[in-house]
């Protein structure tokens, strides 16, 4: 337990973690920082072509391993099952409705690229490597949940609501963040260590700093999330946020010790599992499940779970990962 | 100048409904229309804004159509199919255009 | 499609005043309105635009509220109290509404 | 609270005519107006969005002038003369404006 | 006196200079070249984001100086003092109304922070370290200013208005400016060398560049308000716009001196005291004096005194804090 | 022939052409992956910014060559010339009106500094040097064609478009391109080595990676362009946008091995001349020529010839220019 505390500390005075927190408080404060929606936009493609292609530059350097395919089927699952794990929790603890719980589990199902691009560099300063394809394995794991989450909804409203629309499950699978990172991951791949010494200099070292400012868009977004659904937050709603991600990375550990996955590979694992999407399955809820009420879901995802497992989430995990593979 | 009666419709929708709403306007008839950009706004769901909303997800747009007054209930009937589940205004307004034969 | 009379009214302000028009507008009772961004304009005070102006502390947007007839006067009072000090144009327009329950 | 009768004319018009555009306004003694970003449209000439676009040399935008009746002639004549061989369109509503000294 | 010249065409020729003209010439030449507003405001954060942190980390590095809350209740001072010198000065040598006059003065009292980045790196050329906190004297300079203006209105204008709205003071010393100067400052102590490792490649090898380009913007739209508020600047007003700096400097450069400043520092201070806002202090008097006309305070502040401070004023700073502090 | 098959497939398989292909393909398969539009302009504004600069940093460098004057007049002219070849071939090959092939010949004649830009990263790929003032030529090759192609348009279109209306001609000898691209020039020429090595963090460093997201957007705008125009591309029009580069690029051959050009200036000529453009002159033609369809002429230089150029045409011209050169 030592350990697990004096890395979160640790973790908590970082820069990226200490950005958050002033987006946070600057939100709550009521000033008008804002980052401009498009350079928001700009990061965001920044953050995903870096991570994609340093992950596929990575599995170029390290050859295919032959656990690649069985870590995406790993995840395809994984977020295929979450779903129904979030609803009966859902379900137990809080007093939501069928259709409400079904769009909260669909976001628990998929996973936050950014919390698993923090965990990368919170894997990497603990002297962590991890498998490059795990990039891979996040995007695999965006879409399926929300099929969970119709296919819940199908079973359990009469209704009718939640039809899967034609049009939208192309949608969803080439949804941006999933066709740039699949795209640079494979680039990546491709052109391997020549390709990534010609733009090291623009995905590596200023990472960190885009990073920063990112997060403290981040949270001044959650900030005003939070500020403004107060009322939605009931104290259920709020434990389940911190508990499904714990469950979840459960879950992932499961998945990355059978896989015989890196320490750092186990520990991302953990974090795809214990993360929540906040993009693409809200996007989705809107079209295909227009009923169920936006606040909660988003608050969840990005108010609670969000900085749950930036502040705490990642180093219990990295602790786990590393006791259980005896890193 | 010579003008001609018409009707002015404006649709305020969520960004995400967007290509389903003027593909419903195309299947319904009405080829001309143009989309505005929405900052932000407040109705019976709540207040949003574009900077300041949870996550960058949400979002609305504002699709204005000019069209004859006997292609309106064929739009109408075109929108409503598309927002019914929908949050979002439907609006029309009378008005006279210039070059009639656009519409 | 049944549709309902009611009013549209578009107040173009000063970007650093829409906070206060739309307190002012919830406070008189008009919880449904769009936020349009503005690019750039004319008026007594000269010409702007958003790209070429001295200093971003300027800019301008465009509060679109529907409402019935009978909130109207409501509304416009509310709207005048802020503006009136300020620069800025405040324009009505008869319209027809579809699912009237919600204004 | 007191308003007064007046026409609200929107005029569509590719972004690279704007300038045009307000010049032949404000030759035409219209020198109150409000320029709109667009985001995409529809019309004869085809379907575009500002971020889906062949090249970024395209775009529209809206310009809203709100004037005096008597003034709309010269107004729709200016116009007009700026629209004439471009892609565009131009409406007109009848409305109501508070603070009538200033148009 | 030559000292001075050389520094001043050797400043004239750096390329952040040169791209301001190159903006300012543009603009002249009615180009149409411009830089997208969110890219402009991205490349602010940037700048606020980098200053900031860097001096945090400094003063992690050089230990809290015994003078830090001096020199902040020197700012403080300062910014409410220096209105009350700009409006009698612009009584005496402008016909401005006073509410115009007293909208005007209230950006004088207030800083430019572009300015300050532009002396820091003047400074740093001219091998001058300065202390690291003098960005938290620039934050707590930028919005005391303000009120002093209501002051004068209240004394001078019986027509009632400039009254002080509730919300407004919150407004201003919570604008997004002030808030990530003051947090990436903050951050940069508490994490800093460290921190500062981290995000290095991204806040100090590329700043020269992005300060290029944000520059250029700044040329552009000061040109453009050049342009079209010509009939605005009468010669007393263009004078005043040129004279006020040089007053201020004095003002800043008596505080560095009574302080015990490195000559950087005091050299900074001089700067800060010359320079003249043109986003807070303008988007406050638009709320809170809409009788004043933006047009003569913002042609003032952006289109005189910026591009005074940036070619002739800061040199000559230079040469007078290391005259006077024996540098 | 082998040599240049090599090249291209090395070509082929560099970062900057995937990205390219990446954003092709998101297109086509209807991915909803967008570069916001004032990220993609902010981009532009760097490679404007960078490439100038560099440009003049090197003319610095190397003192100013006795053929640069001789350069500049035959860009001039070749960019006056071109689009009479283009209309020729244009009527010859297509069934284009007058006032779609005049309009289509204006961008031929004109260039595109994307190609340019990526033709000179090919060119210090393989280790060849060019002439920094190849930029300047650029920029003087912009906007002659637009003249060219409202002559022809009244030689033979008796129904009295394309009138060279009052502040057009100003309008595009000043546009945002050619001024930015000018003055970084200058700038680069002025502050030399010194201003470059302040800047090159930001300027050099990170440009691949820069253009690599840049050429990602472009990707996505050909490709919906190609999507929505596909009836327009009849494949006389077709073979057009791959003949005229070749054609053109001949034309920029003599130019350079007349001014006796190093073996990289010679390629770049030649890209020059083959390449044609889609921001200027599309704009010009809106104005001027609203009668001529856009479609077509964004469609070739846009969706045909820029594709062709970065995959098969800029090998083509630096093993051709290597060859006769003798390099
Ligand atoms: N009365 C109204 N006038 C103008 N816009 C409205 C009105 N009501 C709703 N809206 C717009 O429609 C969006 C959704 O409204 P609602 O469906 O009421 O939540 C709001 O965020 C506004 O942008
Ligand atoms: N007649 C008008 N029609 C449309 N917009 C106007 C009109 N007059 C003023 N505006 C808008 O209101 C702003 C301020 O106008 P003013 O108060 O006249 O300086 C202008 O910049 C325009 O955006
Ligand atoms: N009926 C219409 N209603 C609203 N906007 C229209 C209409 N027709 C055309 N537009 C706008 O005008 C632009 C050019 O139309 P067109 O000249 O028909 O190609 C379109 O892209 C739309 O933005
Ligand atoms: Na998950
Ligand atoms: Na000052
Ligand atoms: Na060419």
């Amino acid at each position: 337990m030592d350990g697990i505390f004096a890395l979160a500390v640790d973790n908590l005075l970082s820069p990226i973690i200490l950005f958050f927190a002033l987006g946070l408080l600057a939100a709550f404060a009521r000033s008008d920082l804002t980052v401009p929606e498009s350079v928001a936009k700009g990061m965001s493609l920044y953050l995903l072509f870096a991570i994609g292609f340093k992950g596929g530059a990575s599995v170029a350097a390290h050859g295919i391993d032959a656990t690649l395919l069985l870590s995406l089927l790993a995840g395809l699952i994984l977020s295929f099952v979450l779903p129904f794990v979030a609803f009966t929790l859902l379900r137990v603890m809080t007093g939501l409705s069928v259709t409400d719980a079904a769009a909260v589990a669909a976001h628990y199902g998929s996973i936050s690229i950014v919390t698993f691009v923090a965990a990368t560099s919170v894997a990497t300063s603990a002297g962590l490597n991890s498998e490059g394809y795990m990039v891979a394995v996040a995007a695999v794991m965006e879409a399926p949940a929300i099929l969970s989450a119709l296919w819940l909804i199908a079973r359990y409203d009469s209704s009718g609501s939640g039809k899967m629309e034609a049009g939208l499950l192309q949608e969803i699978l080439l949804n941006g963040s999933i066709v740039l990172l699949v795209g640079s991951f494979l680039i990546g791949v491709i052109t391997g260590a020549e390709g990534l010494a010609k733009i090291a200099p623009f995905i590596v070292s200023p990472f960190q700093g885009v990073l920063c400012l990112f997060l403290l868009d981040m949270g001044l977004v959650a900030g005003r999330g939070l500020r403004e659904a107060r009322d939605v937050l009931r104290p259920g709603l709020f434990l389940f946020g911190m508990v499904m991600p714990l469950i979840g990375s459960m879950f992932g550990l499961g998945a990355g010790l059978l896989l015989g996955l890196s320490p750092g590979g186990v520990m991302l694992f953990m974090t795809l599992s214990a993360s929540a999407s906040y993009i693409a399955v809200p996007a989705a809820m809107r079209v295909a499940l227009p009923e169920a009420n936006p606040s909660i879901y988003l608050t969840l995802s990005l108010g609670v779970t969000f900085p749950f497992n930036l502040t705490l989430g990642i180093p219990i995990y990295l602790t786990i990962a590393q006791a259980l593979t005896g890193a | 100048m010579q003008t001609h009666k018409a009707k002015r419709v404006e649709i305020t929708i969520e960004a995400v409904m967007e290509r389903r709403l003027t593909t419903a306007l195309v299947t319904a008839g009405v080829t001309g229309f143009t989309v505005l950009p929405v900052l932000g706004g407040s109705g019976r769901s709540g207040q949003w804004s574009r900077e300041g909303q949870v996550s960058r997800a949400g979002g609305m747009v504002s699709v204005v159509c000019i069209v004859r007054a006997d292609k309106l209930d064929n739009l109408l009937d075109a929108a409503f199919s598309v927002v019914e589940r929908h949050i979002g205004v439907v609006s029309v307004v009378d008005c006279e255009v210039l070059r009639a034969e656009r519409f």
